[in-house]
């Protein structure tokens, strides 16, 4: 044999990083990804205080007039009560958070599980579950929220009465893991022909360990990226919900802000509309830009 | 045969940026200080690992680097094979000072290229007779129907069977080698001056390897034509071409005939390269690495000396240190070097090296 | 007798009806039509759609206002004269009542016609004459259980033979069957003319029943020809005709030319003459050509719309108070400047958060139930979610109504957080330890009631009572009322007659739940007051009757009675002839525009 | 080819079923037996027993065995579920509970104003995206590009609603360029789009810029682009030619798939701007549980889409050789 390779065999003595390490290092060189790592994580931060009574906890308190305009103490004015707005905007990180957060959760735990029980396995499995989620995907998303959201509402599940926000934390989980569960299941069809996948048969491990111990750690930077980009639908979709009367109750959210400040901004009080919107578009933002980079740093295809 | 290179890459730099750590864009040299000259009918082998800047190299020549990212630094690519419309052939231009229309009447045209992938290479929408016969329609004019024949007659100097049928065909229906000799077909359609040939037999078993190879070389042969050969496969190189050019870390090393890099390699690099080589019917417990490999020859010639080879390949101050360049360090073999103190009066030499194999030379 | 049970609660209804009803039939503005062309326009906006045009099916103000312009009944409002006074309409002249007070006879008038449409296939399209059948058969179309009307109440048990032939309906089984020409006993047409209706039992309100859209006259020939969709094609005998409907967009109405003649009144109260009510005195109605009126459900673009002189007429939007009406409770100068005018008018509303008697936590414990109404700051309520476009209520009557008392005795109706707090230990004392959490059934899940909800909830705060409140749809908080599941709910009642009946039927032990009693009030001597009050003829002593009534109910306080309404309207100066009125529906008719004024203003 | 056609158009029924189960279970099993509130405020219980019949509560959800006993074995189908299957593939939609109008009329009739209004919308969002991530991806890498990537996120981070009134109030109000509201058929209605058009591009052209700019890089990166270049072929052909046909095939997939969505309207914009379609008479239906009006807009939509899926596959076939329909 003839051919010779003049790519060289150097000894490769560096220590194998890993992957994600590897693309955490690709990341880290962006720096604009990196300062909206940080704002998410503050987002993050602000909604784990203020569900643990830390922060915004004196929501409800009168601080002023009823719709007195911004100022030094009250930096987004008050609402019709006198509350400040800047504490209900804080306030409302814990619901947007939560719904996208738990509905994301939820999506997962639904798409990722059949998407690659339905590509591991094929045949009838699969069928049933391609089956499931044409039909699920051709019923607009909207609609089925809604629906679910209606059908789900004031129901008991296990001995916990759903009120409307739980509801619609349900509603949007149980729609939104179609699009999740065939980008895995078709992930899966790939992966399963690889090596790896043909070795570990091999020696013996049972289905259920090459699935999930071996096939799916290799798509999990697929779910990652997922994840954030779903997350700012979420958020967003509140938005929507609440318009339609779906949101929370009796406590501020971002959505019921919006939708309270329909109703005074031809009166000129913006305040609470722009509080809101800063809000949301601030995290939307930070986590469009995030997941852009994730993907990049992680998505060996879309890299240069 | 001409005395004059028909293409010649005089000190060409072609950077690229690369955020560091700290996430500040930086511009890395790709290629640096290339020098390399081809004749025509001549065969020159660009060798070198992966990264080593030959692609840049080659591709510079169409200006076919995105830019940006990319950019062109300093150099010249001195093209003498003649422009349609603006120069006679035997003229030297600057290819890297034309604009995108004129480079246009270039490419295809007198310089063809033929890329490494023939998979991805073809767009998988279009036949493989449109892409072919659009190339001949962009730089010929004649019919659709001639530029069919051309494309047929492309296809047939291929060695593909039933050519006509076969201008119907998507690129997926056809095999790798069949891909590959397409792209050949399509480079030669209209006849190039300078035939750049990136890794052409990669991506191809051994037999239709030798077939390709054969056929370039014919093909050669027929038309006086200069190939610029990109690839790291040693064993085509010594079969097959004229000179060979050893890169490194966007640098050429050394510049020789073949024979001479074979038989004498002078840098420590290509030693290790060629060392590497496993020999047929001698055992070994194990393949010697470049490194292993990489020592300075006891009788590297007086008045200058060479840097050790590093495996970093952004060392600072270049690889080789700053001062090092191309001399004519023996008799036609130019290796990347620095002089000694005693031999300060010595010049960086351009390489140039009109050698021809016998079978060549013979037609 | 019973009134519409208005919506979800309180603001709703507000911004509903400041926008609807108001809308519909009052809002209209003129606008000279196209070129030197005399058709006059009036352009109106309603805040929600039409639902359909069939009488017998329209059970909302907008439907309502809407569809009087085409159908009309036997007895209509006068429209200058206050106390509100009902004259002939289709009828010739009031009623003859019989001594027993149980028959009524019935005299039409002789010149009207129905609109001419292609239903009237034996006179080539040409409308045919009115005949006391025909309110015959409207009415029975209503008692027909197959068309599962909505406006039945009105007739239930209250006329001979009526309830009989809906039970004879409800064992036919396609409505296509149902006899028509079956008699009933307390309905007979004597001749074309005369109509002779018997009651069962006296009902001196059935006059006022008459006037009311659902019972107005419609042609057996369109329903039939039309079947289903005669809710898109009416065909009546009103003033106007539709010409163009797209739902959820625009309605527009052109003149009836066969309209019977009728005049503008001469005659109104104080001030009619001076403020030019009277100018257009004796000239033949409609005065207007044309009616347009577009569906802005949302306020932002229907505040935009008027204020750019698009639409003649207009609701203040609760939160386009502040631009349009200065705190004086005058109108700004910017728009004053526009030719806008600032209608004030008193609605005969009362609104309520009712409590459901039959559950024992509210029911037996009345010291708990003052102290919930003691809680409420009326006044802050009707700042915060009315723009004080209002007065705090004590009581059940609103004002207009026979019986209302401005200076009611209710100690309890007013805002005392300290006795409010001693109350709720006392109802402590009775419930036997604390009071658990109270739940508030809102039957909307917009921003105003999520604000409402916590607005109750921080006052209930106040005085150590835990409120949750239920968010939820209108027809789902109907259905938790209805079936006595709701603790405590957003209620209100808007009179569409002017009498007090109206109201007081709402505290009848009788009507209980599923009926229009929903706090389930029950007490006897109301019971027999309110049995007293409903047969006897107005006079002195029934206003006494009522009074007492009203006394026994708010010393039960079934209920946190919160604030009557008053209605804010704009309209540009170049409306003529516009005067409030609560009752009355298909008042374009006496509108009229000064086209000049308005080119002048708009230049359009 | 022919045989792929027909073999996905038997999948369809599948899909369809599958919707109808869907809908079944929502609208008629979860919600329940909603006579009552059909029946309205002061309905009498025979009211309400006469909703029930003419809406089919009275029937067994999904094998009418006692019919069958006594009026022979076809009327086992006489339940609930086979006449929600009649009715949707009947297209009898019935009445709408609060506007007594017939639901395949209010259907009907909103298609018009929706897809005057959406179908502009998307289309200019289509064409200006795919003109801006091409020239996009001709910069790709330069300042200009990043802002653009930018701006893209900025404007999808921007909730409609807000949007909306914004616009409402400052362009038609303040600056009064364009009507307020209103709706009027045909051409004379035009004016009335322009700025409800006009915010829908704005607001759907960030994600798709960002969608389309991903496939045209994934396009202007692959090598058969260095091959037209390297032939000599000039940009604008390059891109025309060789990248546009091939980043059809992404961009098919999503045109198609949208244009079922196109029937849905605009649920925030219609109701703004005064456009009687179809999302408009969503919003009103979600508002007034008119579940009739719902379950049918669900299910034509959701027919749309599955026959969009099939068109889709064919498109694919016609642009992409190596799709293989068999």
């Amino acid at each position: 044999m003839t051919a010779i390779s003049a790519e060289p065999v150097v000894s490769t003595a560096s220590a194998g990083r890993s992957l994600w390490y590897d693309a955490w290092l690709r990341f880290r060189r962006k720096k604009l990804a990196m300062v909206m790592l940080v704002i998410v994580v503050l987002y993050v931060i602000v909604g784990i205080g203020v569900a643990s009574g830390w922060l915004a906890a004196d929501w409800q308190d009168s601080v002023g007039e009823s719709y007195a305009p911004p100022s030094w103490d009250t930096p987004f004015g008050t609402d019709i009560f006198g509350q400040s707005v800047f504490r209900k905007m804080i306030y409302g990180t814990k619901i947007s958070l939560s719904v996208a957060f738990f509905a994301s959760l939820l999506s997962i735990g639904i798409g990722v599980p059949l998407g690659a029980i339905a590509g591991y396995f094929r045949g009838y499995i699969d069928e049933i579950i391609v089956w499931l989620y044409s039909t699920l995907s051709s019923i607009p998303g909207l609609l089925l929220i809604l629906a679910f959201a209606y059908a789900l509402k004031g129901a008991t599940l296990f001995g916990y009465k759903l009120d409307g926000i739980t509801a619609v934390y349900l509603a949007l989980g149980l729609t939104s893991w179609v699009g999740l569960c065939r980008l895995i299941r078709g992930e899966v069809i790939k992966h399963k022909n690889r090596d790896y996948v043909t070795a570990a048969n091999a020696y013996g491990a049972s289905k259920a360990r090459i699935i999930f111990r071996h096939v799916i750690p290799n798509v999990t930077h697929l779910i990652l990226i997922d994840f954030s980009l779903r997350f700012v639908a979420f958020i967003h979709a509140e938005v929507i919900l609440s318009f339609l009367g779906l949101g929370a109750k009796g406590e501020p959210s971002w959505g019921v802000m919006i939708d309270d400040a329909r109703l005074e901004l031809s009166r000129g009080y913006w305040w609470q509309m722009a509080a809101a919107t800063l809000a949301i578009f601030g995290i939307s933002l930070a986590l469009n830009i995030v997941g852009d980079a994730l993907r990049d740093a992680l998505d060996p295809k879309i890299r240069e | 045969m001409s005395d004059t290179p028909i293409i010649e890459i005089e000190d060409l730099a072609v950077s690229f940026p690369v955020p560091d750590a700290a996430g500040r864009g930086r511009r890395f040299n790709a290629v640096q200080g290339v020098n390399l000259s081809v004749y025509p009918a001549q065969t020159l082998a660009v060798v070198g690992e992966s990264g080593s800047g030959k692609s840049v190299s080659a591709m510079s020549v169409l200006q076919l680097i995105p830019t940006p990212p990319g950019k062109y630094e300093s150099g010249k690519i001195v093209w003498r094979g003649g422009v349609p419309g603006h120069t006679q052939e035997g003229t030297g231009v600057d290819l890297l000072t034309f604009d995108d229309k004129r480079m246009r009447a270039v490419r295809g045209n007198q310089i063809a290229m033929i890329f490494q992938e023939p998979m991805t290479s073809l767009n998988p929408v279009y036949t493989i007779g449109d892409q072919i016969t659009e190339a001949v329609l962009l730089h010929q004019q004649v019919t659709r129907a001639e530029a069919n024949q051309i494309a047929i007659a492309a296809l047939s100097d291929v060695g593909i069977a039933a050519p006509a049928s076969r201008l119907k065909e998507y690129p997926h229906q056809l095999s790798g080698g069949m891909r590959q000799r397409v792209m050949i077909a399509m480079a030669l359609a209209c006849q190039p001056t300078l035939l750049l040939a990136d890794e052409p037999t990669t991506a191809l078993d051994v037999t239709i390897q030798a077939q390709i190879l054969e056929l370039l070389r014919k093909l050669q042969n027929e038309k006086q034509m200069a190939v610029l050969l990109i690839t790291h496969d040693l064993g085509v190189v010594a079969e097959n071409v004229d000179t060979v050019a050893v890169m490194y870390a966007g640098r050429v090393l050394e510049y020789a005939s073949v024979f001479d890099v074979f038989q004498n390699p002078m840098h420590p690099y290509t030693r290790g390269l060629l060392k590497s080589m496993p020999v047929l019917g001698r055992e070994v417990d194990r393949l010697p690495t470049v490194m292993d490999g990489a020592t300075i020859p006891e009788d590297f010639p007086a008045g200058f000396t060479v840097h050790p080879h590093t495996v970093d390949r952004n060392p600072p101050g270049g690889y080789g240190g700053p001062n090092s360049h191309l001399y004519e360090v023996a008799p036609n073999h130019w290796v990347l070097c620095e002089p000694t103190a005693e031999n300060k009066d010595a010049k960086p030499a351009h390489p140039r090296l009109a050698f021809r194999r016998d079978a060549v030379a013979a037609v | 007798m019973r009134s519409r049970l208005m919506f979800a609660w309180p603001i709703a209804v507000l911004m509903l009806v400041s926008g609807s009803m108001l809308g519909c039939s009052e809002e209209s503005g003129g606008q000279n039509g196209s070129g030197g062309d005399a058709t006059l326009t009036t352009r109106g906006a309603l805040s929600s759609k039409v639902r359909g045009m069939d009488p017998m099916d329209i059970g909302d103000t907008t439907s309502s206002s809407v569809a009087s312009n085409i159908f009309d009944c036997l007895y209509q409002y006068h429209y200058l004269k206050r106390p509100y006074e009902l004259i002939p309409s289709v009828a010739e002249s009031m009623p003859t009542v019989s001594e027993d007070g149980l028959t009524y006879t019935i005299t039409l008038r002789d010149d009207v016609y129905f609109q001419d449409d292609e239903c009237f296939t034996e006179t080539e399209g040409k409308g045919r004459k009115v005949v006391a059948n025909d309110f015959i058969y409207s009415w029975k179309r209503i008692a027909n259980l197959k068309n599962v009307s909505k406006n039945w109440w009105i007739f239930d048990g209250r006329i001979k033979g009526f309830n009989e032939f809906r039970k004879y309906t409800e064992g036919v089984t396609d409505k296509k069957d149902v006899d028509y020409d079956r008699p009933v006993e307390g309905l007979v047409a004597v001749d074309d003319r005369t109509l002779q209706i018997t009651l069962t039992k006296p009902w001196p309100q059935v006059v006022y029943m008459m006037s009311h859209l659902p019972t107005a006259v419609v042609p057996r020939e369109a329903v039939e020809h039309y079947g289903d969709e005669f809710i898109n094609h009416p065909v009546g005998t009103g003033p106007y005709m539709l010409t163009d409907w797209r739902r959820g967009s625009k309605i527009v109405f052109e003149r009836n030319p066969n309209y019977r003649e009728e005049f503008y009144p001469s005659e109104g109260s104080e001030g009619d003459k001076e403020a030019g009510r009277l100018d257009d005195a004796g000239k033949r109605l409609p005065l207007i050509d044309r009616v347009e009126l577009l569906i802005i459900e949302e306020d932002q673009p229907r505040w935009l719309k008027f204020v750019q002189g698009d639409l003649d007429i207009g609701g203040i939007p609760k939160d386009n108070f502040d631009t349009a009406v200065t705190p004086s409770r005058g109108l700004t100068g910017d728009l004053r400047e526009k030719g806008i005018v600032l209608e004030i008018y008193e609605d005969p509303a009362t609104f309520w958060y009712g409590f459901n008697m039959e559950e024992p936590l509210l029911g037996n414990n009345l010291p708990l139930r003052q102290a919930l109404n003691l809680a409420i700051d009326r006044d802050e309520y009707l700042k915060l979610f009315l723009n004080d476009r209002g007065m705090p209520a004590r009581g059940v009557l609103p004002p207009m109504l026979a019986g209302y008392d401005p200076d009611v005795d209710s100690p309890f109706t007013v805002y005392d957080p300290e006795l409010a707090r001693k109350k709720v230990k006392e109802a402590e004392a009775i419930h036997g330890g604390p009071i658990p959490p109270i739940v508030l059934t809102m039957g909307s899940t917009d921003s105003v009631a999520r604000q409402t909800g916590q607005w109750f909830t921080r006052a209930y705060q106040q005085v150590g009572i835990t409120l949750e409140v239920d968010y939820m749809d209108w027809p789902s908080a109907q259905e938790k009322v209805k079936t006595k599941s709701a603790q405590m709910y957003a209620m209100g009642w808007v009179a569409d007659i002017p009498d007090a009946e109206n109201f007081m039927q709402l505290f009848y032990g009788p009507n209980a739940s599923p009926g229009t009693n929903n706090m389930n009030y029950q007490n006897d001597e109301a019971d027999a007051l309110y049995e007293k009050l409903s047969v006897m003829e107005e006079s002195p002593e029934r206003v006494e009757v009522i009074r007492q009534m009203q006394k026994k109910v708010i010393d039960d306080l079934p209920c946190v009675f919160t604030l009557h309404r008053k209605a804010y309207l704009l309209r540009y100066d170049w409306l003529r002839n516009y005067k409030p009125h609560v009752f009355g529906y298909g008042l374009a008719k006496y509108r009229n525009i000064d086209a000049e004024l308005r080119q002048q203003r708009v230049g359009r | 080819m022919f045989s792929y056609i027909v073999r996905r158009l038997l999948y369809t029924p599948l899909v369809v079923i599958g919707v109808l189960i869907v809908t079944f279970m929502l609208f008629r099993v979860v919600q329940g037996d909603v006579s009552a509130e059909y029946a309205g405020k002061n309905a009498s219980a025979e009211t309400i027993a006469e909703y029930r019949k003419e809406l089919g509560f009275d029937k067994p959800l999904f094998i009418n065995s006692e019919a069958a006993s006594e009026r022979g074995v076809l009327a086992v189908f006489d339940s609930q579920f086979f006449h929600h299957f009649k009715n949707a593939v009947t297209l009898d939609f019935g009445r709408a509970r609060v506007s007594k109008q017939k639901v395949s009329s209010l259907l009907a009739e909103g298609a018009v104003p929706s897809l005057t209004l959406t179908v502009p919308m998307f289309l200019g969002t289509l064409i200006t995206a795919v003109t801006i991530s091409l020239f996009i991806a001709l910069v790709r890498g330069s300042t200009l590009d990043t802002s653009v990537v930018v701006a893209c996120v900025c404007g999808m981070s921007l909730p409609f609603l807000a949007l909306i009134m914004f616009g409402q109030y400052f362009f038609a109000y303040k600056l009064e360029w364009f009507p307020v509201f209103g709706y009027e058929p045909g051409f004379a209605g035009a004016k009335y789009f322009v700025l409800p058009v006009l915010m829908g591009v704005f607001a759907g052209l960030g994600g798709d810029v960002r969608f389309y700019r991903t496939v045209m890089l994934d396009e202007i990166n692959a090598d058969y682009i260095r091959t037209a270049k390297a032939k000599g072929q000039n940009t604008p052909r390059i891109l025309y030619r060789h990248l546009l046909k091939n980043a059809m095939i992404p961009i098919i997939s999503k045109v198609v798939l949208a244009i079922p969505f196109l029937f849905l309207g605009s649920l925030l914009t219609e109701r703004f701007f005064g456009i009687p379609g179809l999302g408009y008479l969503m919003v009103e239906a979600i508002g007034q549980r008119d579940f009739q009006i719902i379950n049918a807009m669900t299910f034509v939509i959701s027919v749309l889409f599955v026959l969009g899926n099939l068109a889709t596959d064919v498109c694919y076939a016609l642009v992409d050789p190596r799709v293989t329909l068999n």
